[in-house]
């Protein structure tokens, strides 16, 4: 199956690729979830990752931390690149990736920890133990994430007690909280109800000038709102992937147009 | 403004991988070190022991003079005990496992009667001894006699052999009670005909293995009393006896006086092992093989 | 199983008639190895039917299930009965009746390294347990300066009681003694302890050479080591001398054939077996005359 | 309902017959409604058996208390039950106990959840599942076999590498219970660690943190209350086991924490007393029902607070 | 909410009512789960039971043998008429009701025993000990669940190595062998594959000659096939009830109209 992304890389581009996938096979035991995907995707962009449901987006996205390693039978062939290094050697340290590459998850999953620790976390296990400093980091997150204005009262108060689109938030401050160059996010919003999803939207649009973003979504009008490039997954493969508004105003896979003007999926 | 200092990360890095990989190995060693000792003491029992088990010592009397000891007598006293606890505490067992599960509603009395016996459950063995001796023993006169002995032991592990048993009804899937009351079954009916079938298999485990720790126990017979020679053999539940716990405690603590009965003790403790080691692979054997599929 | 079978059932007369049934001893850790082999040997040779269980609580506890309603039949005792005892047993209407068994010396033992404590007097000894000395340097000033550890039997045992009334005369001993249930306990004890000092009965003493080591006593005349050759009632081991018992319960004996059969047997063969369990023997006649005293019974 | 609706439906006259057997039913019936009064009976067994246990060591116990004033009980360090004049101070063995359940503690607890975090953390599926029953293998061995090695294995060890230990001390069976004890603790920690949600370490993971900090820093934390009535549950084990210390720990009743030398539990106690067929009256014998009151009550304690810990702390995640 | 079946009840009716529902109410604790209901079911016809998910379909069929019971919260109001005898009288034996009313559920229940015992298990209960009847019985109750010639040869076998079609037409064989009146089937295809359906369908439309049949499904295609009546249901209440025919082509209320037109449920 060749890929669209072709002319895509073909055009001059002015932004820095931050994660080149070459040539990229998964498998978990028998199944294989991911076939010759390549993919390059941009600094400071969001990219929006869209398929129907067991097409491979979440692993795929786990593959980009490699938090997919954590299924016991999972092999791999191919390369990615993160920022012109090989990251699928098994001597590259995963640690060091994931404090490069923050990931928010589908459901919200703070720890059982305060809101302040939740935040701290990260910064703690990296090294950093001057509580000043660590009041700091706590604070500018939340209000990176939008959200310190309605913690701020309650940053020793169990993360738990927060609502859906709270936890969310606070899960993406502490994803902040290490300074990450790229943010993953698994379908972040589809645990929440439309008025927190909105709020997380707008984050993720403001996130940008900082960050790379990479979002899987099955809401094709959230892909469609905030994206700049958006990838087709479909059976483990790629079969489209281009600016966000060429592949929905004129798609050129006749899947890709059958997927979003809803014709399967 | 950047807080975190990606070098300095990076420096950490590496002793944290360090520390992660280094106790994974302490963490490992931490797991396979109680394995480590009950090797030790295996082969400590072994080297004791194997040497002086022969026909003789497993079919002789008791004796004072180790070269002549033998077991038979607590062999049999332990199956004694065993001719009263399992049928004691099978039959009570599943009857109050029966009744809390099918029977007693939820509610109050339901979860006294619950809390009561997981509390059971913890109540240490030598109180279960001082309620034998002052109920069996003395109250109702039956002196230490097999009889005493064993109704102690039973009421020790009844609430195991309950637990057990109430799980195994648990498992037992509420369609298939529901397919036999609705052929116009009666309660008890469907009981008999499906639940205690299908429940069956692991109430046989849980009571087994139940059995195997009334087997090993020994501080409820120290307080009931058994002599330290006895040399005749147990004839019935109303005879004096002595059982191989009691052997190992007696010859152990004896082993300062006389050093050939370490080695009785060692070989007494193989015995029992044994028969621990078959009644569990049994227990595994009946799981594994009617284990249920629904 | 008392009074299953009775007068009809003792009217019998021949010594070979096979009884069964069976009898209780309890009592005295000392008398223990004596009484156990003892009735073995009687299970083997006499009367295989009949069945009699050996336990040790101690003198004292033994006494205590002695001197009740159907108690035990024999009490090992390894000291004289105390007068509240037979206070009791009158009280309760029972006959009871003492027969001496062997003699025993209280020996006085130390860990097998202890090379300078190797003879104490009578007195040092007494004293030693009353907490007069506390270092070994006290007694002698060439000794090491260790703090001297004493060792005995617990209060339940009779051995305790003789050397309480008897040795100490009635003081206090020293407040950290170590005070053991079990004598194996106790001698284990002494056996790994370098600045042990214990006592027990000659029997423990003997048959547990290797481990421990007996302190001669000077008594006046010299350092005298316990043996069965020196334990006597007028030998010069004497002032650690007593005799062990046991109590027979007459009131079961008169009931219960295999019982006084039992004490006959014990009376008639003890001798045999003493000095093999580390107890010196009676003095012929007088092992006789008890054993005809008891055939009297019958 | 008696109208026979299908008259000519069947070769075989199942109704009728059904029909026939109901009339003759009435002793079915009846045993019917006898069951669930002979299944009461037989649950009414551990209802007794509570009453049994609590009325004789309670109804014994203020018997003791008529002879030997409350006060001195608890407070006294004296323990010498049958000199001529007996003191009946339960500390010593109270001393005994906490000793040696703590030293139990100390070898359970660390190792207990380091095995459980190798378990649940480290281990694959498969070693987990052959290495957690090799493990509980050791909560299966009886106590006296245990007692028999504390007495002739780790003593002489113990001593071979610290002369100053006795031939009987409460070290070596402090050790040996807590060796019994790794498995209970092991299992239920590595329970409540199972039922942390992995989304928990994936978000650890996913910023970096290494399984170690994950371990500590999330997981266990968020398992902690589990954790805790693991240990208090191996506490409670500790304090009411027997034959390990009867054998092991010999019966001195001195009043010491030299963890070197001879001591006496309140369950050695027992054994010790019981043993020696104490007489119903006399008041060493009434000791032993104060003693066991006392026992029961600490592990009655230890177990109600484990129950109200997992129930009161249940994680929500 | 009155009840679209006065007209039904006033047309001359040749067949006998075998139940007779009379203004029943039911609470699972404080759940109002059936209200009001009004039914009579003719005997030898299949009368379908639809309505979306919990209108209380099943409960209403487990009231009707009194299965419902088993719940500790339930409690009743109203009367249900079984041949003219109020069941719902707490000194009605259940047993004896259920004797005559059998029911097959929803996921194919055998019990862990072999074919024979299983539909010889009905009989055995009832008192019937005599080997050889006990063979006739099983025959003929396998013939008429049309699953004698897949069994014939292994009816010592463990009913749990047939497959989920011959396990469910084995659960009707076993309720055939106590031969009762009626039988109340809790939507006894949703387990099976379009195959096994088809052959149950067709068992059931062959047992209406002898049996009163109640069916509870959520497929309306079936009910619509096999039912002769048919009551809609909806949030515990019956809607309509009617002739299958009529309440299919002609529904007289709007609610039942857009549920069978696929609008909601
Ligand atoms: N842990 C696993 N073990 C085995 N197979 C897996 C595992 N996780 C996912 N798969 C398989 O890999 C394929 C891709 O799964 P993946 O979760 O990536 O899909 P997805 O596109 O994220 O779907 P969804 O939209 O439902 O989240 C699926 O066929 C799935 O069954
Ligand atoms: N055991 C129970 N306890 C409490 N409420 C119950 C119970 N069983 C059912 N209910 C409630 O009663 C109502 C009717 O349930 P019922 O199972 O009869 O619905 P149904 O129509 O059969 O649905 P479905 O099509 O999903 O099987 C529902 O609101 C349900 O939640
Ligand atoms: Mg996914
Ligand atoms: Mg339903
Ligand atoms: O056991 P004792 O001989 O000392 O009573």
């Amino acid at each position: 199956m060749s890929i669209k992304e072709t002319d895509q890389n073909n055009t001059p581009n002015p932004k820095n690729i931050v994660y080149d996938t070459q040539d990229l096979n998964l498998w978990y035991g028998e199944t294989h979830a991911l076939k010759n995907i390549n993919l390059s995707i941009n600094e400071k962009e969001i990219t929006a990752i869209i398929g129907p449901s067991g097409c491979g987006k979440s692993t795929y996205l786990k593959t980009l931390n490699r938090m997919v390693e954590m299924v016991p039978s999972v092999r791999t062939s191919g390369d990615i690149k993160y920022n012109g290094k090989s990251i699928l050697d098994r001597s590259f340290k995963v640690e060091d990736l994931r404090t490069r590459v923050g990931m928010v998850f589908q459901k919200p999953n703070p720890f059982p920890k305060s809101v302040y620790e939740n935040v701290a976390y990260g910064p703690k296990i990296h090294g950093i133990r001057d509580k000043k400093t660590l009041d700091e980091i706590v604070e500018k997150s939340l209000k990176d994430a939008f959200i310190w204005d309605e913690v701020k009262d309650r940053l020793k108060e169990n993360a738990y007690g927060l609502s859906g689109g709270q936890q969310q938030r606070l899960c993406i401050a502490r994803t902040l909280a290490i300074e990450p160059d790229v943010i993953l996010m698994d379908e972040p919003t589809s645990a929440l109800d439309p008025i927190s999803t909105l709020k997380v939207e707008e984050l993720v649009q403001n996130l940008k000038e900082n960050y790379s973003i990479i979002i899987v979504t099955h809401n094709m009008q959230q892909a469609a709102r905030i994206s700049d490039k958006t990838a087709f997954f479909l059976n483990g493969e790629v079969v489209e992937f281009d600016e966000t508004e060429t592949l929905f105003s004129n798609p050129s896979d006749k899947r890709t147009e059958d997927y979003i003007t809803g014709r399967f999926g | 403004m950047k807080y975190i200092d990606i070098n300095q990360v990076q420096q950490r890095m590496n002793s944290r991988i360090v520390k992660n990989n280094f106790l994974k190995y302490i963490f490992f060693f931490a797991t396979i070190l109680g394995l480590i000792v009950l090797a030790a003491l295996l082969i400590q029992v072994l080297y004791d022991g194997l040497g002086v088990i022969d026909y003789q010592f497993l079919t002789g009397r008791l004796s004072t003079e180790a070269s002549r000891a033998g077991i038979m007598g607590a062999i049999l006293g332990t199956l004694w005990l065993m001719a009263v606890v399992i049928p004691v505490t099978v039959i009570i067992g599943i009857g109050t496992a029966l009744y809390l599960e099918l029977y007693l509603k939820r509610g109050r009395t339901q979860s006294i009667i619950q809390t009561n016996i997981s509390n059971l459950a913890g109540v240490p063995s030598i109180v279960y001894g001082i309620l034998g001796l002052t109920i069996f023993v003395r109250a109702m006169d039956f002196g230490n006699v097999v009889l005493a002995g064993g109704l102690t032991l039973s009421l020790l592990i009844l609430p195991i052999v309950v637990v057990a048993a109430q799980e195994s009804i648990r498992a037992v899937p509420q369609h298939l009670s529901e397919a036999s009351y609705g052929m116009g079954a009666t309660k008890w009916q469907t009981i008999r005909r499906i639940i205690l079938p299908a429940a069956l298999p692991g109430m046989i485990t849980g009571s087994i293995l139940a059995i195997s720790r009334a087997i090993g126990e020994t501080a409820p017979l120290t307080v009931i009393g058994i002599p330290a020679l006895l040399i005749p053999f147990p004839e019935g539940i109303t005879d004096k006896f002595t059982a191989l716990p009691m052997q190992i405690y007696y010859w152990t603590l004896d082993s300062t006086l006389v050093d050939e009965y370490a080695n009785l003790a060692a070989a007494t403790i193989i015995v029992l092992l044994l028969i621990l080691f078959i009644l569990n692979s049994i227990a595994v054997i009946v799981r594994n093989k009617f284990q249920q599929r629904y | 199983a008392c009074g299953s079978d009775d007068e009809s059932a003792g009217n019998q007369n021949g010594d070979n008639k096979e009884l069964e049934g069976s009898v209780v001893v309890d009592g005295s850790g000392t008398v223990y190895p004596l009484m156990a082999k003892m009735a073995e040997e009687y299970m083997i040779n006499s009367q295989p039917n009949v069945s009699v269980e050996v336990s040790r609580s101690g003198t004292s506890a033994g006494f205590e299930t002695f001197l009740i309603e159907n108690g035990t039949d024999f009490n090992d005792a390894s000291r004289t009965i105390k007068e509240e005892e037979k206070a009791k047993a009158e009280e309760l209407g029972m006959n009871i009746k003492q027969l001496k068994l062997a003699l025993d010396g209280i020996s006085i033992v130390v860990n097998p390294e202890n090379d300078f404590a190797t003879e104490l007097t009578e007195q040092q000894v007494i004293d030693i347990f009353l907490g007069k000395y506390t270092k070994w340097s006290d007694i002698n000033s060439d000794w090491p300066s260790d703090k001297i550890q004493t060792y005995g039997p617990n209060e339940n045992h009779g051995t305790y009681e003789f050397f309480y009334e008897n040795i100490l005369d009635e003081q206090d001993m020293v407040g950290d003694a170590n005070l053991q249930q079990e004598y194996s306990t106790l001698v284990k004890l002494v056996s790994e302890d370098k600045n042990a000092i214990g006592f027990f009965g000659f029997g423990y003493y003997d048959n547990n050479k290797d481990k421990v080591k007996a302190v001669g006593i000077d008594f006046g005349n010299g350092p005298v080591k316990p043996s069965l050759e020196t334990i006597s009632e007028d030998g010069p081991y004497a002032n650690f001398t007593r005799p062990v018992f046991t109590y027979l319960n007459v009131d079961h004996a008169k009931e219960k054939p295999q019982v006084l059969d039992y004490a006959i047997w014990v009376m008639e063969n003890v001798n045999n077996y003493a000095g093999e369990v580390g107890f010196a023997p009676l003095p012929k006649e007088e092992a006789e005359k008890l054993a005809n005293e008891l055939k009297e019974l019958k | 309902m008696a109208t026979n609706s299908n008259p000519n439906k069947n070769a075989v006259p199942v109704r009728e017959m059904i029909e026939k057997k109901k009339s003759s039913k009435n002793i079915s019936s009846v045993f019917e409604k006898l069951v669930p009064t002979i299944l009461f009976l037989f649950a009414i067994v551990s209802i007794l058996t509570t009453i049994g246990i609590i009325y004789t060591l309670f109804s014994e116990t203020i018997e003791f208390f008529k002879r030997v004033p409350i006060t001195e009980f608890f407070t006294s360090t004296e323990l010498n039950p049958l000199s001529q004049n007996p003191d009946f101070g339960i500390l010593p063995l109270i001393n005994g106990t906490i000793l040696s359940s703590l030293i139990a503690m100390l070898v359970a607890g660390p190792i207990g959840i380091m095995a459980a975090v190798y378990l649940s953390e480290y281990a694959s599926d498969k070693v987990r599942r052959t290495l957690k029953p090799m493990l509980e293998v050791l909560a299966g061995v009886p106590t006296i076999v245990y007692g028999f090695f504390a007495f002739t294995f780790v003593t002489p060890l113990l001593r071979s590498i610290w002369p100053a230990v006795d031939a009987t001390n409460i070290l070596s069976p402090g050790i040996v219970m807590g060796i019994m004890i790794i498995p209970m603790i092991a299992s239920l920690s590595e329970d409540a660690m199972s039922s942390v949600p992995n989304s928990m370490r994936e978000g650890a993971f996913a910023l970096g943190a290494t399984r170690l900090e994950s371990t500590f820093k999330v997981v266990i934390p968020a398992a902690l209350s589990g954790i805790i009535a693991s240990f208090i549950l191996g506490i409670s084990r500790a304090i009411g086991e027997t034959m390990i210390v009867t054998i092991a720990s010999g019966s001195s009743k001195n009043f010491t924490f030299d963890i070197t030398q001879s001591m006496q539990t309140m369950t050695a106690y027992i054994v010790e007393v019981a043993g020696g067929e104490a007489p119903a009256g006399s008041t060493i014998y009434f000791s032993l029902y104060a003693v066991a009151m006392t026992l029961f009550v600490f592990t009655l304690l230890m177990n109600l607070l484990a129950r109200y810990i997992t129930r009161k702390f249940r994680e929500e995640y």
